[in-house]
């Protein structure tokens, strides 16, 4: 990935203004990104119904731009929701592995963030072992607000990315 | 199905099966208990499907005792119209429990066998389809539910 | 997964646990066309051990992950464990205990089957209308907990000996609001649900479990009552408030997914009439015992048998007079519905596209089923 | 000047008018615009690119605010000025700039090119409708109602290709669900759409529509209305009949394996789709540009009319998707064979009966 990206940038580096072109589509990407992250209809555990509530009426993440998707495919974002098991763990790697480029991972809850109530189980692991986590969420399971500020930091996120332009 | 009450229950399989019975009681109105035999545990579990009306599987489960060295696998069943739960119990020998499967006669215990086959290391006899339930196929820790079960996770 | 295919010439479709109506599971399908010969249930992909971690936690610290076993039931979940502990120790509680217990307990089955109401709407394409409906609606009882608990899903408010708070002033009329907006609101879904005519297409004549398939394959709760058998724990073993208060249980005939969901509609209604009881003529006194959070229970057994929203939860407790419990056996609802779901593919003809709407009329919750 | 001929002078005629050279090339290229600037601007605006592309903009943005009105949210709010306007920018431009994932077992020449046929091809079928008597980008007379029937005939091969293509068990099914769907379905239409064409005796949508100036033929052909608007949402795969993409059956039926902007084009093609056939339907039935009859005066007609007829039906279509539930693939069939097409024969039985007796 990074290497890629870097030997485009070499190509066009002496051409004057390339930095500013290459801020400006980075610019129009993280716009872009950030008002659109289809996170995947994927449950690991049980602050499902919190996240439903949160994409339901009252709360709507939909104003943020956040639409669940059914195929990895065409999915930004896997949502760990909850508690994540060993057997568990593996297909979390596994969709990782098939979602296309830009991709995020937000951690729903105590139990993928550490293990939470189940801390000392022998079945449960913490899901940064396996994929790398953008945003963690807290909580038992987090109230519908903490869930949206974590979407909202995670769009801050996306919008200071810089994957080709002048990194700060 | 007739009804028939807890303690009529326990008397009359008693009748029945003098043999297999190694305990047999009834606490409440709306519990028995019954531990059997090894050898006759087949015949006394199909009795109880077929002459007693127990036509509901409701569970499965074990429990170990280490110091006694054995382990006791409990099913439980329910007689559908006179309401009441029955323990259907036998000991197994903890170095090497094995016992004949009971999904030939309530199917639905087919899950809770598997369960207790991984969490206890039990092995069922004519069981139809003997795959982890529950652990991930690539588990090597061991059997959790046993006391002595140290580990977490791949060892 | 191990298991031969039940035909060569059949397609063997893996389904979950990333699939939009899988949940935490994972299906196995042997199609043929759009025929389904086969359905293979893989569980555990939420197995957390509850019952190896019960035993290495005192009594109180328990009810915790207990609690967690289904997030949409936590109340009926609890229930169970707590009534287990209090029989094992002899602890008595305190009347209005009881029926704020059971104000809780009808709260969350309200929440459980509405959860299952907004996935039957979805599994038939429904998306729109209803599911998000029972968003707002439930979010009226969130609040209602909230306010009683502190908490919105995960409370941990029974422990033995009673409940952490009592009612707040004004909850009774706050509830009994509640009990009349969500009475408006079930004739809007049973209109748009089961009086609506390509639904009933899709749920009439579907999967049809017969009284005596139900009885031999160990099914439970709704689907048990939905093949017209009568088996309900609130009746059959009283427990808390249930024998003071009147309702009755909820059975339906037809057998298929559509009776199915009208028992959960009508339990709907029942558990609304409880409610509004408790809130009229709840009596007075202390709502918790004077308990020790380190209690040791003696020596022994016993099996709490409870009703939550899926069907039949039971715990089966072995005591040895220490502050832990020696084995703590769960037999849970889901579990047993599933071993159902998977023989419905052999009792009756069943399409792909029936799949969704039959696990949702089993309306599973898996984190319970895996423990 | 023949009508079939698109421009009014081709370039090769004006390089023979001029004396070509380096210098006449601006003033060519300003006599081409001016002789053909009617064509140009249906290429570029109504019929053509402008039209289609911001009907599926608009569409998509309506679709996603109206439906969360229905479910009692807000929908779409932050991006574009608390309204969401920018919404679908944002999306296609996040989906433009994200990773084509082609999975190593598939066959790419035909899992990357159909997503562009699909949407190019129910686009030809929309230059054939006619937007005012003298504004028909593709005029091809009295086979244009053929040519429709013809081209659309040809779209729901390229799902199928591509769910083939796609090598996953979800997309294969799918592919075979619109093969099915669109038998069962599609027949029915062209039946009424003979019936249409018989009453108005011309296949040539622009007598069609000018047939109807005095009365719709919804109102005589009343069975043939209802069908063909069925037929609407069974073509353009909304629910009901959604069913190869049924989300909550198989993942995305043939569209699983779409990733990046190759899945923007098919979320396109959708809407696409959902154009042709509905203008086609207000062609047919609700007499295309002409106006309304008010106190037994025609009114004039006006590409205006069309428009506002479109756009009515369009929001009533999305308005139904909130309140039906999906069909299963065997009642979608028997739909279509035991209901669909007998009463398509019943309504074409009507209209020869009112033809020979000289009703219409």
């Amino acid at each position: 990935m990074m290497t890629e990206e870097q030997t485009i940038k070499r190509a066009f580096d002496n051409v004057p203004g390339s930095g500013a072109a290459y801020n400006l589509i980075d610019f129009i990407a993280g716009w872009s990104r950030k008002y659109s992250i289809w996170p995947i209809h994927f449950v690991t555990g049980c602050c499902s119904p919190e996240f439903m509530q949160v994409s339901g009426s009252r709360y709507d993440m939909e104003r943020l731009g956040v639409l669940p998707f059914a195929s990895v495919r065409q999915c930004d974002c896997i949502m760990v929701v909850g508690v994540v098991s060993r057997k568990m763990a593996l297909r979390v790697k596994y969709l990782y592995d098939q979602m296309g480029d830009p991709k995020y991972v937000v951690a729903v809850g105590a139990c993928p963030t550490g293990k939470g109530p189940f801390r000392d189980s022998y079945a449960v692991v913490a899901v940064d072992d396996y994929v790398p986590v953008d945003i963690y969420i807290p909580g038992c399971p987090p109230r519908p607000e903490a869930i949206i500020y974590g979407m909202m930091l995670l769009q801050e996120k996306i919008k200071k990315e810089r994957r080709i332009g002048v990194k700060d | 199905m007739s009804k028939i009450s807890a303690a009529d229950f326990v008397k009359a399989f008693q009748k029945a099966h003098p043999k297999a019975v190694k305990s047999i009681e009834s606490t409440d109105p709306r519990r028995a208990n019954l531990v059997v035999n090894n050898e006759s545990f087949l015949d006394a579990a199909k009795s109880l499907r077929d002459n007693f009306g127990f036509l509901m599987p409701v569970s499965g489960g074990a429990i170990d005792y280490p110091d006694d060295n054995r382990i006791q696998m409990i099913y439980y069943l329910m007689h559908p119209s006179s309401r009441f739960m029955l323990t259907y119990r036998v000991d197994l020998n903890r170095d090497d429990p094995n016992m004949p499967s009971l999904t030939p006669v309530w199917e639905a215990m087919s899950f809770h066998e598997r369960e207790a086959h991984e969490m206890f290391g039990i092995e069922f006899e004519d069981h139809p389809n003997m795959i982890p339930l529950l652990l991930p196929p690539e588990w090597k820790g061991g059997h959790p539910l046993l006391k002595d079960f140290k580990g977490e996770g791949k060892q | 997964m191990r298991e031969p295919m039940i035909k060569p010439d059949v397609m063997r479709i893996s389904w979950g646990p990333q699939h939009p109506m899988s949940g935490q599971t994972r299906i196995l399908l042997d199609v043929d066309g759009e025929r389904v010969h086969r359905i293979i249930a893989d569980l555990g992909f939420t197995h957390r051990g509850i019952e190896k971690i019960l035993e290495n936690r005192t009594f109180f610290s328990g009810i915790i992950p207990v609690d967690r076993m289904a997030m949409v039931d936590t109340a009926n979940m609890s229930i169970g464990y707590v009534t287990a502990i209090e029989k094992a120790a002899g602890i008595e509680v305190p009347e209005r205990a009881k029926w704020i217990r059971t104000l809780v307990c009808e709260m969350s089955r309200i929440n459980s089957h509405l959860y299952a109401f907004g996935l039957q709407a979805e599994s038939t394409g429904y998306f729109p209308a209803v599911f998000l409906w029972t968003t707002v609606d439930r979010e009226i009882l969130l609040d209602l907990f909230e306010e009683l608990t502190g908490a919105r899903w995960s409370f941990n408010f029974f422990f033995p000996g009673g409940v952490h708070q009592d009612l707040p002033d004004g909850f009774r009329e706050k509830v009994l609001k509640a009990v009349k907006y969500l009475r408006g609101r079930f004739k809007d879904y049973w209109g748009a649900m089961v009086e609506n005519p390509l639904f009933e297409n899709r749920c009439n004549g579907v999967a049809i479990l017969e009284p005596k398939d139900a009885l031999r394959l160990g099914a439970t709760g709704p689907v048990l009552r939905g093949s017209g058998i009568d088996i309900d724990m609130r009746r059959d073993e009283p427990y808390d408030a249930y024998g003071d208060v009147e309702w009755e249980v909820i059975t339906e005939d037809a057998c298929d997914v559509m009776a199915r969901t009208k028992v959960r509609f009508h339990e709907i209604g029942q558990a609304l009439n409880i409610m509004e009881q408790i809130a009229q003529k709840i009596p007075d006194g202390p709502v918790k015992g004077r308990v020790n959070a380190f209690m040791r229970v003696p020596e022994g057994e016993c099996i709490s048998r409870v009703e939550a929203g899926r069907g039949e939860l039971g715990f089966h407790l072995f005591t040895n007079g220490t502050g832990n419990p020696y084995r703590v056996k769960i037999n849970s609802p889901t579990l047993r519905n599933m071993y159902v779901f998977e023989r419905l593919a052999e009792l009756n003809e069943v399409f792909i596209a029936d799949i969704p709407v039959i696990i949702n009329s089993i309306d599973p919750w898996y984190l319970d089923a895996d423990r | 000047m023949n009508s079939n001929t698109l421009f009014a002078g081709t370039l090769t005629s004006l390089v023979q008018a001029n004396q070509f050279s380096l210098l006449n090339i601006p003033s060519m290229i300003i006599e081409f615009l001016a002789l053909n600037s009617k064509p140009l601007l249906q290429v570029l605006l109504l019929p053509g690119l402008g039209f289609i592309l911001g009907f599926a903009i608009f569409a998509v943005w309506f679709e996603r605010k109206f439906l969360a009105r229905a479910m009692l949210r807000v929908g779409p709010y932050y991006c574009g000025g608390r309204s969401g306007v920018l919404q679908v920018f944002a999306d296609f431009l996040k989906l433009f700039m994200k990773e084509i994932i082609i999975p190593a077992s598939i066959d790419w020449p035909f899992f990357v090119a159909m997503p562009v046929f699909l949407s190019t091809i129910p686009s030809l079928a929309l230059l054939l409708i006619p937007f005012d008597s003298n504004w028909v980008l593709w005029d091809v007379g009295s086979l244009s109602l053929p040519m429709f029937f013809a081209i659309m005939g040809i779209s729901p091969l390229i799902p199928i290709f591509s769910g083939w293509a796609s090598n996953n068990k979800y997309s294969f099914i799918g592919a075979w669900r619109v093969a099915y769907m669109y038998i069962s379905g599609e027949i029915s239409l062209v039946i009424c759409a003979a019936g249409v064409a018989i009453m108005a005796g011309s296949m040539d949508l622009v007598k069609i529509v000018e047939a109807q100036r005095s009365m719709w033929f919804a109102v005589p052909q009343f069975i043939g209305f209802i069908l063909f608007f069925l037929g609407i949402f069974i073509e353009s795969e909304r629910t009901p009949f959604d069913i190869p993409v049924a989300e909550v059956e198989l993942v995305f039926g043939w569209r699983t394996e779409y990733s990046g902007i190759l899945f923007g084009f098919t979320m396109m093609a959708e809407y696409v789709l959902f154009q042709a056939w509905t203008l086609m339907f207000v062609t047919l039935y609700l007499g295309g540009f002409n106006g309304p009859v008010i106190m037994g005066m025609p009114t004039a007609s006006h590409i205006f009319w069309l428009l506002a007829k479109f756009m009515v039906l369009v929001v009533f279509i999305i308005l139904l998707r909130c309140v039906f539930p999906r069909l299963r693939m065997d009642q979608m069939i028997t739909l279509g064979w035991k209901y669909m097409t007998p009463l398509a024969l019943l309504n074409l039985f009507f209209v020869i009966v009112m033809k020979m007796l000289g009703g219409v």
